[in-house]
């Protein structure tokens, strides 16, 4: 109907049979890769990267050369206070969920605020925020109770809630809906559209630009603390440095969605796609009993080969 | 008409503003020698002629991955397989000085073999990006992942040592002054020389608007392809330098300079959305966060606190070096 | 014998298709001219035979032999030469680095030789002496100059390629008289000396004034040519419309006649590039900013809808204080402001058109939601009311010609009707049917009861529509012309006379 | 008079590595009350090698007497620890063995502490069966001695059949999905031969898959495992590696500067420089011990031993 699902919905056709193809590879390889519980083991790693490229998705989206660097630095930050503040304890979740959405939306308004009134570029402003965060992470570690976290967070993220499916994949559809309907059926989502296809001409018309970017940089923060929340689950105990991991991947992801690093187009579901596609890779990867150089020259060789597929920019003459 | 009857006094803020868009790289310049004050405050023997000579020794290798950095950006683009790129020829070279038995033409041999081995990963990088028409962000960390893995199956683990000839000439002294110095003095004068290449103000006009360019009739995708492979040389250059640092192969070496290669990059004044910026200020970039790093230690921060405060220090010498760049040349 | 031949080239993007049979033949010596309404698929013309297009079909032949012009590079070895209309220039590179660009003088196989760049360079500038006007120097960054002045830099860039061959697709659009003048003069003398100049312009003064020759496209089809001493422009518009009637210009407006209460008051306005600027515009009046180009006309305007920064002065919007500080505070009281630098200020590229058409409905109309059918509903009349050809709101914008982009950037506004309208240069590079159609709606609106300012660089078009003109000067009213004064000589003595 | 000690650390990632510098520190307060003042200066942060080598030379310039480093890189210090010796500062790596001659190695032995556990592991499947391993980092000199010393071991025994080796270069999360990716591929694993804090990670997705009884697999070291373990009562065995390392080098360290000399030179090691300390191994014999040992830590806090002044002064004529 509207233009943002048109626009969202090839790349997400042409990642979803590379899904099939690649999930058929690694059947070939080594039979049980696709079966509906690894599957599903898949699925739940894929969300915790898929929920950290949602704000990647948004920052993107919105141009200006929009990239998040800090998500990773977000993520264990994150981790790390929801697993002292939960202390393995049930009671301690909704205390922890907000104070890491707390935490999260605090550096995305440091990040916002740094690329729209400062002006500094989000790589060398979200560059820097990691920088800043990697820092405070040895901080915050001293002399802090535990970092465990509590058992029916562990539930929600890795055991069945509904239909054999755990929790943290119906969240990570749940927030893909949600994408969807903010990109597609709102104004704020028409405004991120604008701001990333020309600022200057949505400023014009009313569009509060910088407002709309810092809330970019915002829900991205957000998001980044959601994952390391349920990253927490996922592992059980907090560790350093657990997200210096999504950085890139989660920017992949975000590419291999068929939405370009230049904003202004593209969408979630492909997004969600991407993020299984990477997942799927790397477990096949795995899998395969070779050395570690060759996995390494495989996996950089294949995503090169897979953005062939819809990465490619515009050619000059047309 | 107009703008006539205003000139006289603003004639003094033209003027700093002209040295500003000529030499982007000033607020760099200021932010060191400021540094380096600091430094010389806390611990005057690290400003002392050893003091500094080890500074350049360290950072050497930064510097010229900076520079390699900053070709690419020049034109826009941005290259994170930069490190990666050093980790390879690291390896590559130290494992042909040792497999063709260390002297001095295998000396020679190996690093001519390693420079081509970056200039060859600097060429796939352009060909994936300028070609291929990939996004460089996401293009360059593939291909780094690939190198990674190709310099780990050359050397499958750290610690293969380099012939002494190699290291000692690094490390050591000709007529009383330090190897070192004598390679910084050679690497301006190419610089120099380089920045007077077509091929310098071609990759800028592409920089700043691709189309624009290529619609003029510049070869626009050959000139990407050529600022990547002079981002590869210098990144084979540095990887000589690591070596001569560390007299060692390591598959790992150079995995974590890629930022610290952009963040120079960007300290030094240059844009990272292209057309704009000198390789000069680069390099006074990566001896910034060289400072930074030892001044946050010479002050004697807490050491659960160095890398907060070098990261808050590094992200404030960024957001200044951006806002104070962008005031004087406005 | 012609010096340059096209032979039904074509060429389609996606489900537009751009130029659907270009035939053309330029000689030596000749200036001939290429008009269309836009859209019609001139640029697209020029860029194949430039060869920064890849054409579909079609061949092009240089002094009757078939040539294959594989890029830019192909195209300038061949002796082609081109000024584009979107212009080809590196924003901070100076002036005569950009002249050179294509072509930049080696030193020694690798280097620049900068002293042969500079007196390259000075060739070309020298001859735009006097007129290019402050702050133009071999040494200024394109940043810092003015949009004329830019474009002076790409007249030079094609000037210096020295070749046979010249393509100038709309080179006068941001020029003023004096360097029109000091342009054609020049075309002239490369006329004389034997170069085949292929003109592109709207405006049918310079047309008749510089050509030898006139094609005529319409929708991508070249319909006719004729030599200018054979010709008029009434003849030339009916070719380029076709078989409907020749669209007349619209009868003078009725001065003064129903201008009601002021809806806009401006006293001692000043900010960057203009000050003491005072006017009233009342409900149902469309007054004039005229004046030589960049006297300050624009910045009021940017001024009025709070897009510039640092302004000082009352202005009054309905009576009331106003005091805007982002364009979001005027649109919010009504006031509209349509930019003639669409491509900048206007259209949101690579979007659908609806959501080209929403973004002011949303702030006036306080909305969160944004529900499709809803937003068909309110866009369809804004878009008929300008005869906007268009397939589906949801195409993006760029399927669109210029002329119908700029519709839509106008369309946009008229969803929520404002009280205030603030066109700034609005017909810029539109064709002479949608202008037509633009000002009977602009018309329409001012009978309604809005105020509008207009600006206009092309003084027909401000005589012909505006019921009050204001001069501009220096950044100051030096002249204001009500009824019978409205007339070109008072105009042209207003706006050349020392301010 | 007091000692300088420069006190060198390169990778903040883990609580290890923090507990190791407090350690260290602890154990040069330690000193005041045998009457020699030590100072400590830290400089401990994410630095690649190039970095570690400028936090040396800063100790250089701040003329420290000895400098204990925990090194990124076995063999890229060998230049600047000549240039430490010529300035006369004594120079001791610790957790990595370095190959410059003019340092001495004080820690433990990387490929016994993956041997011990290899042992353990290759015993209690009872000689046979599947294993597979997941390493830290590849190309990392620790890593790989690791990986020689188990596989030294697993060949030994004819019955075990090492399936596949993955790298989850020391991380929790990702030696967890690595750890599902092979249960999910190979239905018929035995055994698990895991490193470090990755070994919490495997563990959680050998719960997951519900095979806590049937598959036997090293531990770790930190309190929220052995906890675990107890509860869970794992099949485990784990190799100590105590962050006291740095602590015990540093006792050492300060009585070199005393002047004293060894009893027996230290010589140990690939690189003839290395002083090898203990390495204490946790299994179900001593669990319970261990435990009362964490009592009322925080749940990172890692089992740890050091050589006491005592233990050190022991090894000094
Ligand atoms: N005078 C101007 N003309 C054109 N574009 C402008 C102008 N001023 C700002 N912009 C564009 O709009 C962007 C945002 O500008 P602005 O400061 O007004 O934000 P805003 O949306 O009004 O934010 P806030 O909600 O904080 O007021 C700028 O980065 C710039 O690209
Ligand atoms: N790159 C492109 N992609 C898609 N459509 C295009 C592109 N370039 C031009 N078009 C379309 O081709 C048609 C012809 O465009 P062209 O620019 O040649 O017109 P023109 O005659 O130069 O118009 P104007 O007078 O407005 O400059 C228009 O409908 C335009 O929208
Ligand atoms: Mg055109
Ligand atoms: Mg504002």
């Amino acid at each position: 109907m509207t233009a943002p699902l048109d626009l969202a919905r090839q790349p997400f056709l042409v990642a979803s049979a590379l899904i099939v193809a690649l999930l058929a590879v690694g059947e070939a390889i080594s039979p049980g890769f696709a079966a509906p519980q690894q599957i599903l083991r898949l699925l739940i790693v894929a969300a915790l990267l898929g929920i950290v490229a949602a704000g990647q998705n948004l920052v993107i989206l919105g141009g200006r050369e929009g990239i998040d660097l800090s998500v990773g630095g977000v993520v264990s930050l994150s981790a790390i206070v929801a697993g002292n503040l939960m202390n393995g304890a049930d009671a301690g979740i909704p205390l922890a969920v907000v104070a890491c959405l707390a935490t999260g939306a605090l550096f995305g308004i440091a990040n916002g605020l740094g690329v729209t009134l400062l002006r500094i570029p989000p790589l060398v402003m979200t560059l820097g925020m990691l920088g800043v965060l990697q820092g405070l992470l040895v901080v915050v570690r001293q002399g802090i109770p535990s970092g465990r976290a509590a058992p029916a967070l562990s539930e929600f993220v890795t055991r069945s809630l509904l239909l054999g499916v755990p929790g943290i994949i119906w969240l990570w559809l749940l927030i893909g809906i949600v994408m969807v309907l903010l990109l597609t059926r709102t104004v704020f989502g028409h405004r991120i559209y604008a701001i990333g296809s020309n600022e200057r001409a949505a400023y014009m018309t009313g569009v509060p630009v910088k407002r709309v970017r810092i809330a970019l940089f915002t829900l991205s923060g957000m998001f980044s603390a959601i994952a390391g929340v349920c990253l927490l689950g996922y592992s059980g105990s907090s560790f350093a440095n657990v997200g210096e991991l999504y950085i890139l991947p989660s920017i992949i992801a975000v590419v291999l969605g068929g939405t370009p690093l230049s904003g202004g187009k593209g969408g979630y579901p492909g997004t969600m796609a991407g993020a299984l596609l990477l997942v799927i890779l790397q477990s096949i990867l795995t899998t395969v009993n070779i050395a570690e150089s060759g996995r390494q020259m495989v996996f950089g060789a294949a995503l090169l080969v897979l953005m062939l597929f819809y990465g490619r920019g515009r050619a000059m003459r047309a | 008409m107009m703008a006539a009857v205003a000139a006289a006094p603003s004639r003094g803020i033209d003027r700093v503003r002209r040295a500003f868009q000529r030499f982007p790289f000033l607020p760099a310049l200021i932010i060191l020698v400021a540094l380096l004050l600091l430094n010389g405050l806390y611990q005057p023997r690290s400003v002392s002629f050893i003091g500094i000579t080890g500074l350049v020794k360290t950072y050497l290798a930064l510097m010229l991955l900076s520079v390699a950095q900053t070709y690419v950006v020049y034109a826009g683009d941005i290259d994170l397989s930069a490190g990666a790129i050093v980790s390879l020829v690291n390896v590559v070279i130290v494992v042909l000085m040792e497999q063709w038995g260390g002297g001095g033409f295998a000396v020679l041999g190996a690093i001519g073999i390693g420079l081509c081995v970056g200039l060859g990963c600097g060429i796939v990088n352009g060909i994936a990006v300028a070609a291929l028409r990939l996004q460089a962000i996401v293009a360059t960390f593939a291909t780094s992942i690939f190198f990674a893995g190709l310099a780990l199956y050359v050397l499958p683990v750290a610690g293969d040592p380099a012939p002494a000839a190699f290291w000692r000439t690094y490390g050591g002294k000709f007529f009383g002054i330090p190897f070192v110095f004598y390679a910084a003095v050679l690497l301006a004068l190419v610089l120099y020389g380089l920045a007077r290449m077509r091929l310098s103000t071609q990759l800028l006009a592409v920089g700043d608007d691709p189309q624009a360019a290529f619609q003029s009739g510049l070869p626009v995708t050959a000139i990407r392809i050529k600022g990547y492979a002079l981002c590869g040389l210098f990144a084979g250059l540095a990887a000589l330098c690591v070596t001569g640092d560390t007299a060692s192969g390591d598959p790992l070496v150079g995995g974590k300079m890629t930022l610290f290669s952009i963040a120079a990059v960007v300290l030094g004044g240059s844009a990272l959305s292209g057309g704009f910026g000198a390789v000069t200020g680069s390099v006074l970039g990566a001896l910034i966060i060289g400072l930074i790093n030892s001044l946050v230690y010479f002050v004697g921060t807490p050491s659960e606190w160095q890398n907060l405060v070098q990261g808050l220090a590094i992200l404030i010498a960024l957001m200044a070096g951006v806002v104070v760049g962008r005031k004087a040349r406005a | 014998m012609s010096k340059l031949k096209l032979g039904g080239v074509s060429k389609t993007y996606g489900a537009t298709v751009a130029l659907r049979r270009g035939d053309l033949e330029v000689e030596a010596g000749e200036v001939h001219v290429l008009i269309g309404s836009n859209g019609s698929g001139k640029s697209t013309l020029c860029k194949i035979v430039a060869g920064s297009v890849r054409p579909d079909s079609g061949e092009v032949l240089l002094d009757e032999k078939p040539v294959d012009i594989s890029g830019p590079g192909a195209a300038r070895a061949l002796g082609i030469g081109i000024f584009y209309q979107e212009l080809s220039l590196a924003a901070h590179r100076t002036v005569e680095e950009n002249i050179c660009l294509p072509d930049l003088p080696r030193k020694a196989g690798f280097f620049v030789d900068r002293e042969a760049l500079s007196r390259k360079a000075a060739r070309y500038i020298a001859m735009f002496e006097g007129v290019a006007g402050e702050g133009f120097a071999a040494e200024a960054t394109m940043e810092n100059l003015r949009p004329d002045q830019r474009q002076l830099v790409e007249i030079m860039k094609a000037l210096a390629s020295e070749a046979p061959i010249l393509i100038l697709d709309e080179p006068t659009s941001a020029l003023d008289r004096s360097q029109v003048d000091r342009f054609f003069e020049i075309l002239r003398r490369l006329k004389g000396e034997g170069r085949a100049i292929i003109f592109i312009s709207h405006r049918m003064d310079e047309i008749f004034a510089i050509g030898d020759r006139v094609t005529v496209i319409r929708d991508g089809l070249t319909v006719g040519t004729s030599r200018i001493p054979d010709t008029n422009p009434a003849a030339v518009i009916r070719l380029m419309v076709g078989e409907q009637e020749a669209l007349v210009a619209p009868a003078p407006a009725a001065a003064g006649a129903g201008v009601g209460a002021p809806v806009l008051s401006v006293r001692e306005l000043a900010g960057p590039g203009f000050s003491q600027v005072a006017f009233e515009v009342g409900r149902g009046e469309i007054l004039g900013f005229g004046g030589l180009h960049g006297q300050g006309q624009s910045a009021v305007l940017r001024a009025l809808f709070g897009a510039l920064p640092r302004i000082s002065g009352d202005i009054a919007l309905g009576g009331e204080r106003f005091a805007p500080r982002a364009p979001r505070d005027a649109i919010r009281r009504g006031v509209a402001y349509v930019s003639g630098d669409r491509r900048r200020d206007g259209v949101i590229q690579g979007r659908p058109i609806i959501e080209n058409l929403m973004p002011v409905h949303f702030l006036r109309g306080r909305q969160l939601i944004a529900r499709p059918a809803d937003l068909q509903a309110k866009a369809k009349p804004a878009v008929e009311a300008l005869h906007t050809k268009l397939a589906r709101l949801g195409d993006p914008i760029g399927a669109l010609s210029g002329g119908n982009q700029q519709k839509i950037v106008i369309a946009r506004w008229l969803i929520d009707r404002p009280d205030v309208l603030l066109l700034d240069d609005p017909t810029k590079g539109i064709d002479l049917s949608a202008k037509a159609d633009l000002f009977a709606l602009i018309r329409k609106l001012a009978a309604e009861g809005l105020g509008i300012v207009l600006y206009s660089s092309e003084d027909a078009e401000l005589l012909a529509n505006a019921d009050r003109i204001l001069v501009f000067n220096g950044g100051r009213v030096t002249r204001e012309l009500t009824g019978p004064e409205r007339t070109r000589y008072n105009l042209y003595q207003a706006a050349y006379e020392a301010a | 008079d007091t000692f300088k000690i420069g006190l060198s650390n390169g990778w903040v990632g883990s609580e290890w590595r923090t507990q190791m510098i407090e350690e260290a520190q602890a154990a040069a307060a330690a000193w005041k009350a045998k009457g020699q003042n030590v100072e400590v200066v830290v400089q401990s942060a994410n630095v690649d090698v190039p970095g570690q080598i400028a936090q040396v030379r800063n100790f250089i310039n701040e003329g420290v007497n000895a400098i204990i480093i925990n090194p990124n890189s076995p063999t890229a210090f060998d230049p600047v620890f000549a240039q430490a010796k010529e300035a006369g500062i004594l120079v001791i790596a610790t957790d990595a063995e370095v190959s410059s001659p003019d340092a001495i190695y004080v820690g433990i032995d990387q490929k016994a502490w993956a041997e011990a556990s290899a042992k353990w592991l290759a015993e209690t499947l009872g000689g046979k069966g599947n294993v597979v391993a997941i390493d830290g980092v590849a190309g990392h000199p620790a890593n790989e001695m690791r990986v020689a010393g188990y596989r030294e071991i697993f060949s030994q025994y004819p019955g075990i059949k090492i399936l596949n080796e993955v790298n989850a270069n020391w991380d929790q999360a990702q030696g967890q999905q690595a750890m599902q990716n092979l249960l999910a591929t190979y239905p018929d694993i035995n055994g698990v031969w895991v490193q470090d804090g990755m070994a919490a990670g495997a563990w959680k997705s050998i719960m997951d898959a519900g095979k806590t009884g049937t598959i036997a697999a090293t531990g770790e070291i930190r309190k929220d495992f052995i906890d675990l373990w107890n509860k869970e009562k794992l099949n485990s065995g784990a190799s100590v590696n105590p962050p006291g390392v740095m602590a015990s080098a540093l006792n050492i360290a300060v009585l070199m500067l005393m002047g004293k000399e060894l009893k027996q030179p230290a010589t140990a090691g690939q690189y003839k420089n290395a002083l090898y300390l203990p390495i204490p191994f946790i299994d179900s014999k001593n669990l319970a011990q261990v435990t009362s040992a964490l009592e009322g830590k925080p749940g990172y806090y890692s089992y740890t031993s050091q050589l006491s002044i005592e233990d050190a002064e022991a090894l000094f004529k």
